[in-house]
């Protein structure tokens, strides 16, 4: 695409402004992006946001840790369980509490889960904004398959307040651990039928193969972080980086591609997904028996004053919970950082000087969901 | 034979043609419940209100791609003709008709190979 | 070029304000001109058995909308499986999420911008009376969608599974072949 | 940060005070392995500095401690892609005080700067967007203040 100079020299009545605004089937949520065009080719780009801003900072303020626990899964609604026992985890940091061994085991396992079931449902929106209906009916026929096994332990299919201070409330049975291991056979089989439909499609890979490039600087400078930093060559994982929890006891390795372009963003997610079967399956095959919850686990609790800043890989990059403490049972303030919000900034870079239909490819690719970035 | 039998026909089926262009328009204003709300009449653009104008000068590209498409529009128009004559007549079951066809289409068809030199399906 | 946003909707619309001033936006509501009885139970009993819902995902109930209208729960039995991404073309509007101060003007430009006969389904604890979001003195959500919209449908949950957002569909069709009456 | 990147850190600066103090964090307690104070007007050379050596911006977020000592205590967090390195830079302002963006510098500063200045009122010099984020264009408050929306005074 040869980039046009001469934008600034259009008169006033070239330049037309298009609102992709906040209800349009493929803003995956409400997003609005504020266009000016000229013709077809985007000259500027502006996200309006907020329109999904719930104030979770602000309800952090006024409630105790313990009440804060079904905010966090409703973040992000894709990684629910992801960010809720990130909030677990980020408390039992700073009380210093011992989290049993198995509870560590279900917690990978429904982690990662959680993940396949993020990208599942990506991968059919992805292909619903290209046009293409089926891989929509497929992933979700896979993806309900994971909403009811987590639906088994947790009770709810997507909201989950699985976790608590010190381990998780369910126990996970000898059912549970089958209908995953039967889940990961089946969803394996799925990949070579998924590449089949999708990959090797000419409209795809025209539309994907060097659409909406993210170069490693640029990815840096914006606090791109996930799946788009590492389709731009930075393997930056979150769970190798700083390995929280036991994650450091599964040998995976990290997708990334080099290109940072749509189809490199579109394959490290399907390998990551690999990924996660993968450690699904160690977790399945070595978790030990035992208590899910700390012997005593502490009820009602103050946090000394200090803060603590605890970062998880949520399915869309970094995600990180910086909790500062006074001394009540109250958080002085929590603020999450989340991945999205910095993803998305960087599409004022990346959308200028692009074509209108090839930003519903790239916003597709970058995997955004809405109330993470309003929070 | 009525001399007029092919006209009245085709003042029927201009009738009914007609007839179904504007029921289904009139009829929904009848006796659908009506409803005016503040912003009922405003262009619906994603549920906010549109920026600036919308007559602007646009790009030569929009306007070329559609002369050529009304260009192969009429060419399709004429093809209609053809089909009620086509293999019947004097050259039945030859490849004549076939290969006249395959003519009138090709020589059509220069004009895309004539735009695609000059540039119009570039679209930056 | 810092683009000026041009979403001024003069009135940002406060819980208190919002009341007052539905009534005063709802300029005319009325009967068909030409109505029968007979016409009429015809077609509200087509009308029922053909909604086409808004896609309008606010947030989390969207993925219970998206699952509900995916294979394994599928909307197109009851024929409601159609989404229209243009308000001008659909018929029902599912509240499917929080609604945020922000986006209050643009629900109550996209209710106005859709044809009537037309219906709105709450769906979650969010659209019914602020759910999970509301505490006193709360900055950031309208607290139910009934106070911008008349709703028809109120579903509960946090977020509904599939079969409720069915459940309520069906509620609906059953409350569009009762009829309505319109005041005179 | 090695010892002697910590060292050419502190002489690049030049002027010692612009680093007022760089301690070891505990990061198994808190999360930051360096904690750094700065004054308000050093954070254009300090963030220079920390993308020249490779650093991204993890976090920028405010904390409203007008309270107990009548400051915003702004919070950066700095961190590294190869390896773990998470650094802490707190910046005490008064409540007038305004502080220079780096959002020229650090790109994703540009959106924490306008939510922080949104939520918060601390004014960002030589930052080209500073309008509203997240709440609609003419709202006239600041949420995340400490006396704002309290639910004791609920009308």
């Amino acid at each position: 695409m040869k980039p046009r100079k001469d934008a600034a020299a259009l008169l006033d009545g070239e330049t037309y402004f298009l609102n992709m605004g906040p209800q349009h089937p493929s803003m995956h949520g409400v997003l609005r992006l504020l266009l000016r065009l000229s013709g077809e080719r985007i000259l500027e780009c502006e996200p309006v946001i907020g329109y999904a801003h719930r104030a979770h900072e602000k309800m952090a303020e006024n409630r105790n840790y313990q009440m804060f626990l079904p905010n966090t899964s409703r973040v992000d609604y894709l990684g629910g369980m992801i960010y809720n026992l990130a909030y677990c985890q980020a408390i039992e940091k700073m009380l210093e509490i011992e989290v049993p061994e198995r509870a560590e085991y279900i917690r990978v396992i429904v982690s990662e889960l959680n993940r396949i079931s993020s990208h599942l449902l990506w991968f059919g929106t992805f292909l619903l904004d290209l046009g293409g209906i089926t891989p929509f009916l497929y992933t979700f026929d896979d993806r309900e398959e994971i909403l009811n096994i987590l639906d088994r332990v947790t009770g709810s299919r997507l909201t989950y307040s699985y976790g608590r201070f010190g381990g998780v409330t369910q126990d996970v049975d000898q059912e549970f651990l089958s209908m995953s291991t039967a889940f990961i056979k089946r969803l394996r089989t799925h990949f070579s039928e998924y590449h089949k439909l999708v990959t090797g499609n000419v409209i795809f890979q025209g539309r994907c193969r060097g659409v909406g490039v993210i170069s490693p600087d640029m990815a840096r400078t914006y606090g791109v972080t996930g799946p788009c930093l590492r389709a731009s060559g930075i393997p930056y994982d979150i769970r190798k980086a700083e390995p929280y929890g036991i994650y450091d006891r599964f040998d995976f390795d990290v997708a990334t591609r080099n290109e940072g372009d749509n189809f490199a963003r579109y394959e490290v997610r399907l390998d990551e997904m690999e990924q996660s079967c993968r450690i699904i399956e160690q977790a399945i095959a070595n978790i030990p028996e035992g208590p899910i919850m700390p012997a005593k686990p502490k009820k009602r609790f103050k946090i000394p004053a200090g803060e603590c800043y605890f970062a998880v890989e949520s399915p869309r990059g970094l995600m990180g919970y910086y909790i500062v403490a006074d001394g009540s049972d109250i958080p002085s303030r929590i603020k999450l950082r989340t991945p999205s919000f910095s993803n998305l900034s960087s599409m004022v870079e990346v959308l200028a000087d692009t074509m209108v239909a090839d930003t519903i490819a790239i916003l597709g690719s970058i995997d955004l969901i809405l109330p993470e970035v309003d929070r | 034979m009525d001399p007029f039998s092919d006209f009245k026909l085709l003042g029927g089926f201009l009738v009914l043609g007609g007839l179904i262009a504007i029921i289904p328009v009139v009829v929904p204003l009848l006796i659908a419940p009506r409803f005016r709300g503040l912003k009922t009449t405003d262009t619906y653009e994603c549920g906010v209100d549109t920026i600036g104008p919308s007559w602007i000068r646009f790009s030569v590209a929009f306007y070329l791609f559609a002369l050529i498409f009304v260009a192969f529009e009429v060419d399709v128009l004429y093809l209609f003709p053809v089909t009620l004559v086509y293999g019947t007549g004097q050259f039945a079951g030859g490849w004549r008709d076939f290969i006249e066809v395959g003519i009138f289409i090709s020589i059509l068809s220069l004009a895309i190979v004539f735009a695609w030199r000059k540039g119009v399906f570039e679209w930056d | 070029m810092g683009l000026k946003d041009h979403d001024k909707d003069p009135q940002i619309l406060q819980p208190n304000l919002v009341k007052a001033d539905s009534e005063q936006r709802l300029m005319e509501e009325a009967a068909p001109y030409v109505s029968f009885h007979l016409l009429d139970d015809l077609l509200n009993r087509a009308r029922a058995n053909s909604l086409w819902p808004l896609t309008f995902g606010l947030a989390c109930c969207a993925i219970e909308m998206m699952a509900a209208g995916a294979s394994k729960y599928d909307l197109d039995r009851f024929g409601a499986g159609v989404f229209r991404p243009s308000a001008r073309q659909a018929d029902v509007m599912i509240f499917a999420g929080t609604i945020s101060r922000k986006i209050a003007p643009v629900i109550r430009a996209l209710w106005d911008q859709m044809p009537s006969p037309k219906w709105a389904i709450a769906m979650g604890g969010c659209t019914i009376d602020g759910g999970p979001f509301k505490y006193p003195n709360q900055y950031a959500i309208v607290e139910g969608a009934d106070k911008l919209i008349p709703v028809d449908v109120y579903i509960p949950g946090c977020p509904p599974r599939p079969e409720a957002l069915i459940n309520g569909i069906l509620k609906l069709q059953e409350k569009i072949k009762a009829g309505r009456r319109f005041e005179a | 940060m090695s010892r002697e990147d910590i060292t050419l850190l502190k002489e690049s600066l030049g002027k010692e005070e612009l680093l007022r103090t760089l301690d070891d964090g505990e990061y198994a307690k808190t999360g930051f392995n360096y904690r750094s104070q700065a004054t308000h007007d050093a954070i254009p050379a300090i963030a220079q500095i920390y993308l020249d050596r490779g650093y991204f911006l993890e976090m920028l977020t405010c904390l409203d401690r007008l309270a107990d000592d009548e400051i915003f205590r702004l919070v950066y967090a700095f961190n590294r892609f190869d390896r773990c390195e998470r650094h802490a830079l707190d910046i005490d302002l008064k409540p007038t005080q305004a502080v220079a963006t780096i959002s020229q510098i650090h790109r994703s500063a540009n959106w924490f700067e306008r939510e922080v200045c949104e939520m918060f009122g601390v004014h960002f010099d030589g930052h080209q967007n500073l309008k509203r984020l997240l709440l609609p264009e003419d709202t006239d408050f600041h949420p995340l203040l400490k006396d704002f929306g309290r639910i004791e005074d609920a009308p």
